[in-house]
């Protein structure tokens, strides 16, 4: 609907009835950015996968603390629930964008929102509550519940990355609770932290928000990048390159993200002489994500390539993060971004990236990991399709929205004719438009096949990708406590694939030394 | 925190150690002069929380793990304290 | 790609698309290598037959190590240099402030642009200051100072002919400047949401000759001659 | 942890820290990180600030001293509670986590007659900013006190029941630590929002 309005500005939607006004387009705008990244990217990918994939994979019975990880499933749903009823209460959900600037978003008659935006600020604290008790769930797990031979340099790879993706959100959440209370006392109790005639200042908000919310891009795509890792190194057939190396890359790349937050406000007020530093930080952190990225290059080098449905959204994923990473050094740079702040470049940069993981990496670990969940097998043919649909529309939608940014058109405008330098980009805007219809009717083959599969798909072997991590070793689906019997034993580093004087092409970690040979 | 216990002072010296600096810091800044009462007060509270942290909190015979937990957030803090600085007190707008 | 940014009219927004420009051939370039890298390693190394068995290159050795880390470390110089290139530009436009010969303050304030200029005494706050809403007239090849304020939220102050923007925060005042190399009329969107009305929000700058904005100059404030 | 139908406990790898202190730990990390922001955020403008001095005047610094004695007691009341529990003192134990619960219910109250004080002075959130930051960090410290109190009072409870105290006592010194990481952020409140 975002879309339609871009391309037919002021005209009827179909199956909504009407245009929408553009109080409402800001409320769709702010409620797609907010749903997308707390609502589907982080309890997907960081929660699903965490709960689902640690145990098995570090070969425990379950997580360190279940009953504190029933009570974030519960109060991550319970924020769900909030953030719909934003939808129904009285003027409307929030409208102030999902980064909720004030004083926009700290006074009422600034966007007419009333108790919609109260809503999104519970919702967002309970998701943040939610997460820290599955976040403390998920780095407790990989340290202490281990079986016998799993050293923390043997784990798999999206286990460490899940790791990471917890610590940087428990150490940047903090300063923008404290902003969310902030902001909270700020709408209903006449406070003025983020108003200046207050004495408070907007940009303090600006700061709190960004402290967290570049790690936070981290924390979505860390666990993403971590699926394609292991997708890629197995059906490359081949040992991950630079295991220990990647490691290593990610706490760079981590620590860095802590120290590059203000690059979202090169041009929003901030001290001028702090932009050069951050914009440095912000540059040099493309290093580590260079070295995961040829390092997963020189992993499929010398491969046996095996191209299966998760092997495509994997690679495809690969491919779409390298476009949107080399966007970034745009975006980071701080001359450039005075041009292409808030303009499209931007919104498409940041589509590239995260979508790229959460959707191609998110696939990628669903078709991979369907067999193990659900004991049967995802249908290969509609699966590829669903790959090829979903790339070729992906980059039909994104590559022409970096054109859009440099053509200079501004993000969360309800109505681009009504000014002439975006005027010229209409045709552009309705292509972009006809292409994101194309891309999420190309889901439906994905829908079809996933609900599909679990009662006509082939029945599913312990270990159908012939895989080395320890889920492979546990019928599927596992059964209450994860396996029948005990837990293997760990033996041996986790992707061990086709190693020399060895006459198996594959040793799953739990194989004993002694019967390698 | 048996061994620690066994070793070090007891709780009971550690809690009239923490009441003295409350007292002490009271009396510091009703009668120091403007900057030194602040510092001298801001000095008393962290001896304070290392006290407790040291002590009641056992980091003193904890391992540097559990250290880090402690002390990298509060980089973390005083890296945003720097960052924020140059803004908040506006010295360039 | 190049087509599609917006006339350049600044003296610094040539600067800024030369910095814009080096990093899209950087980037292309690495663009383009890892993505041949991508398919050719797909064809090559696909598996043919069942028992093709692959490489074993864990990559703990130097010589293995290096095929990685030595593009890391071109990426580290490249990115350097765009850094330095681009600090001199950041330098130019937003830390300099070049003495300029019209100085205007420009409100945010939902949803318009508020214009005032201190008339021929120079001085704001006196009784020959001019509001005008939305418009703003300046001289070509001029320096122009723009004291950005905001009245409500935070606005942003954007001149894409100019490569120019810089947010609008209540409760301070920042001074941005340009000077703008051709004349006409260009747009002046607001770039940072600001409430229902943000995408209507617009004014207009009319860049003037020398002696079309003596004109304009006098139809304003005919008394001061 | 032993679900499955495995009859003897899983090997696990060793851990260098305990599970339940593990977790408390790093959860302390991320509050370490909520104060922080805010303090950050309060010494700043403080710092560029008017200075609010009047407005401080208007704390009683009888009663924020008395408070910081409490919380202060509160904290090693509990360390004694730990003792207890290491030596099996299943009635010391019981007698020092109620003294922690009373000293805590205790600052509240005092809190409480410090905010209807203001309150009758005209002094609400939104007088100032002053007034706002004051609110809001006491009352954020003061949810926190509610919540130590609240985990201690049920982990008296469930210690109470027979057999708990050899089930339940070990959590004492979770409980412990929340309860002393409270203390020191008043320990940093007390001077900055009543001395300073």
């Amino acid at each position: 609907m975002i879309r339609w309005q871009l391309a037919y500005p002021e005209t009827e939607i179909p199956l909504f009835g009407r245009p929408i006004g553009p109080d409402e387009y800001n409320a769709f705008v702010t409620m797609h950015g907010t749903i997308m990244v707390f609502f589907v990217a982080m309890p997907l990918l960081v929660a699903a996968m965490g709960n689902f994939l640690i145990p098995l994979m570090i070969g425990a019975r379950d997580m360190a603390f279940p009953r504190l990880n029933m009570m974030s499933v519960w109060v991550l749903a319970v924020a769900s629930l909030v953030l719909l009823a934003s939808f129904f209460v009285e003027a409307g959900p929030a409208a102030a964008g999902w980064t909720g600037y004030p004083p926009l978003s700290a006074r009422i008659e600034y966007t007419g929102v009333e108790y919609g935006l109260d809503l999104w600020i519970l919702a967002l604290a309970l998701e943040f509550a939610s997460f820290l008790m599955g976040g403390i769930n998920f780095l407790v797990t990989p340290i202490n519940l281990r079986t016998r031979g799993m050293s923390l340099f043997r784990l798999p790879l999206i286990v460490w990355m899940i790791m990471g993706a917890s610590i940087l959100f428990l150490l940047s959440v903090g300063p923008l609770i404290a902003g969310a209370v902030f902001l909270l006392l700020d709408r209903n109790l006449g406070t003025s932290f983020f108003l200046a005639e207050g004495g408070g200042d907007p940009l303090l908000w600006q700061h709190l928000f960004w402290f967290f919310g570049h790690p936070e891009v981290y924390v979505i795509l860390l666990p993403a990048a971590g699926a394609m890792m292991e997708i890629i190194s197995t059906f490359s057939r081949k040992t991950i390159f630079g295991y220990k190396s990647i490691i290593y890359a990610v706490m760079i790349a981590g620590v860095l993200s802590f120290l590059v937050w203000a690059h979202h406000q090169f041009i929003s007020g901030l001290d001028p002489r702090l932009a050069m530093p951050f914009s440095i930080t912000t540059i040099l952190i493309s290093v580590p994500f260079a070295f995961i990225i040829f390092s997963m290059l020189a992993t499929m080098w010398g491969g046996s390539i095996w191209l299966t449905t998760p092997m495509w959204f994997a690679v495809g994923g690969l491919s779409v993060f390298i476009f949107g990473g080399v966007t970034g050094i745009f975006n980071g740079s701080a001359p450039v971004d005075i041009y292409i702040h808030d303009t499209y470049f931007v919104v498409a940069h940041f589509h590239s990236t995260l979508f790229s993981t959460v959707f191609l990496g998110g696939f990628a670990a669903l078709y991979y990991w369907y067999p193990k969940m659900f004991g049967r097998m995802m249908n290969e043919f509609w699966g590829k399709v669903h790959f090829w649909g979903t790339y070729i529309f992906f980059l039909l939608v994104f590559v022409p929205m970096h054109l859009l940014g440099v053509g200079g058109m501004m993000r969360r405008i309800a109505d681009p004719s009504k000014y002439e330098f975006v005027k010229e980009l209409l045709p552009m805007n309705e292509f972009i438009t006809v292409a994101a219809i194309g891309l999420l009717l190309i889901q439906a083959p994905f829908v079809f096949n996933f609900l599909g599969s679990m009662f006509v798909g082939k029945k599913a072997s312990e270990n159908p990708w012939d895989a080395t991590t320890l889920e492979w070793t546990t019928p599927s689906p596992p059964p209450h406590g994860n396996w029948p019997g005990a837990i293997p034993a760990v033996h041996r580093p986790p992707y061990e694939y086709a190693v020399p004087g060895v006459s198996e092409e594959w040793l799953p970690q739990s194989r004993p030394e002694g019967a390698a040979s | 925190m048996a061994a620690g216990e066994a070793h070090g002072p007891s709780n009971v010296i550690i809690w009239v150690y923490l009441v003295v600096l409350a007292i002490l810091s009271v009396f510091v800044s009703s009668v120091f002069p403007a900057p030194a009462d602040t510092i001298a007060v801001f000095a008393l509270a962290i001896a304070k929380a290392v006290l407790v942290l040291l002590y009641f909190m056992h980091l003193r015979v904890e391992k540097i793990f559990i250290h880090s937990l402690f002390f990298i957030p509060l980089l973390l803090v005083v890296v945003l304290y720097v960052g924020l600085m140059p803004d908040i007190m506006r010295s360039m707008y | 790609m190049f087509a599609w940014l917006p006339e350049n009219v600044s003296t610094y927004g040539g600067d800024i698309d030369a910095i814009f420009k080096l990093i899209y051939y950087v980037v292309g370039v690495w663009f383009v290598a890892t993505q041949v890298f991508l398919v050719y390693c797909l064809i090559r190394f696909r598996r043919r037959s069942g028992n093709q068995r692959s490489k074993y290159l864990p990559g703990n050795t130097a010589s293995q190590a290096a095929w990685v880390l030595i593009p890391c470390a071109l990426v580290l110089v490249l990115d350097l240099w765009i850094d330095f290139r681009g600090a001199d530009v950041w330098a130019k436009v937003k830390l300099s402030r070049p003495t300029p010969n019209l100085i205007v303050r420009v409100t945010g304030k939902q949803f318009n642009w508020i214009v005032t200029y201190p008339g021929p005494d120079g001085k704001f706050g006196t009784a020959d200051d001019k509001k005008i809403d939305n418009d703003l007239h300046v001289p070509v090849n001029q320096v122009v100072r723009v004291l950005l304020t905001g009245e409500d939220v935070i606005h942003s102050f954007y001149l894409p002919h100019l490569r120019l923007k810089q947010d609008v925060v209540p409760g301070r005042e920042i001074p941005a400047w340009f000077e703008a190399t051709k004349t006409g009329k260009y747009e002046i969107p607001c770039a940072e949401l600001c409430g229902f009305g943000h995408s209507g929000m617009k004014g207009f700058l009319y860049v003037h000759s020398e002696a079309d904005f003596k004109a304009w100059v006098r139809t304003q404030w005919p008394s001061a001659g | 942890m032993n679900a499955g139908s495995a009859s003897t406990p899983d090997a696990v790898e060793p851990s260098p820290v305990p599970a339940a202190k593990l977790g408390i730990w790093w959860f302390l990390a991320s509050e370490v990180m909520v104060f922080g922001g805010a303090l950050v955020s309060f010494i700043l403008l403080r710092l560029v600030g008017p200075g609010w001095s009047e407005d401080l005047a208007h704390n009683s610094v009888a009663l924020g001293s008395i408070n910081t004695l409490i919380l202060i007691t509160s904290s090693f009341t509990i360390v004694e509670v730990l003792s207890a529990q290491k030596r099996g003192d299943e009635k010391k134990f019981r007698s020092f986590m109620g003294i922690t619960i009373v000293l805590g219910l205790l600052f509240l109250v005092i809190k409480g007659v410090e905010y209807s004080a203001h309150f009758s002075e005209g002094l609400f959130p939104d007088k100032g900013l002053f007034w706002a930051f004051y609110f809001g960090l006491t009352g954020l410290h003061a949810l926190h006190v509610l919540a130590g109190i609240v985990a201690n009072a049920s982990l008296l409870v469930v210690v109470s029941r027979p057999g708990g105290f050899a089930r339940y006592s070990h959590r004492a010194e979770m409980n412990g630590l929340y309860w002393h990481f409270v203390d020191v952020v008043w320990i940093f409140l007390f001077p900055l929002l009543y001395l300073g």
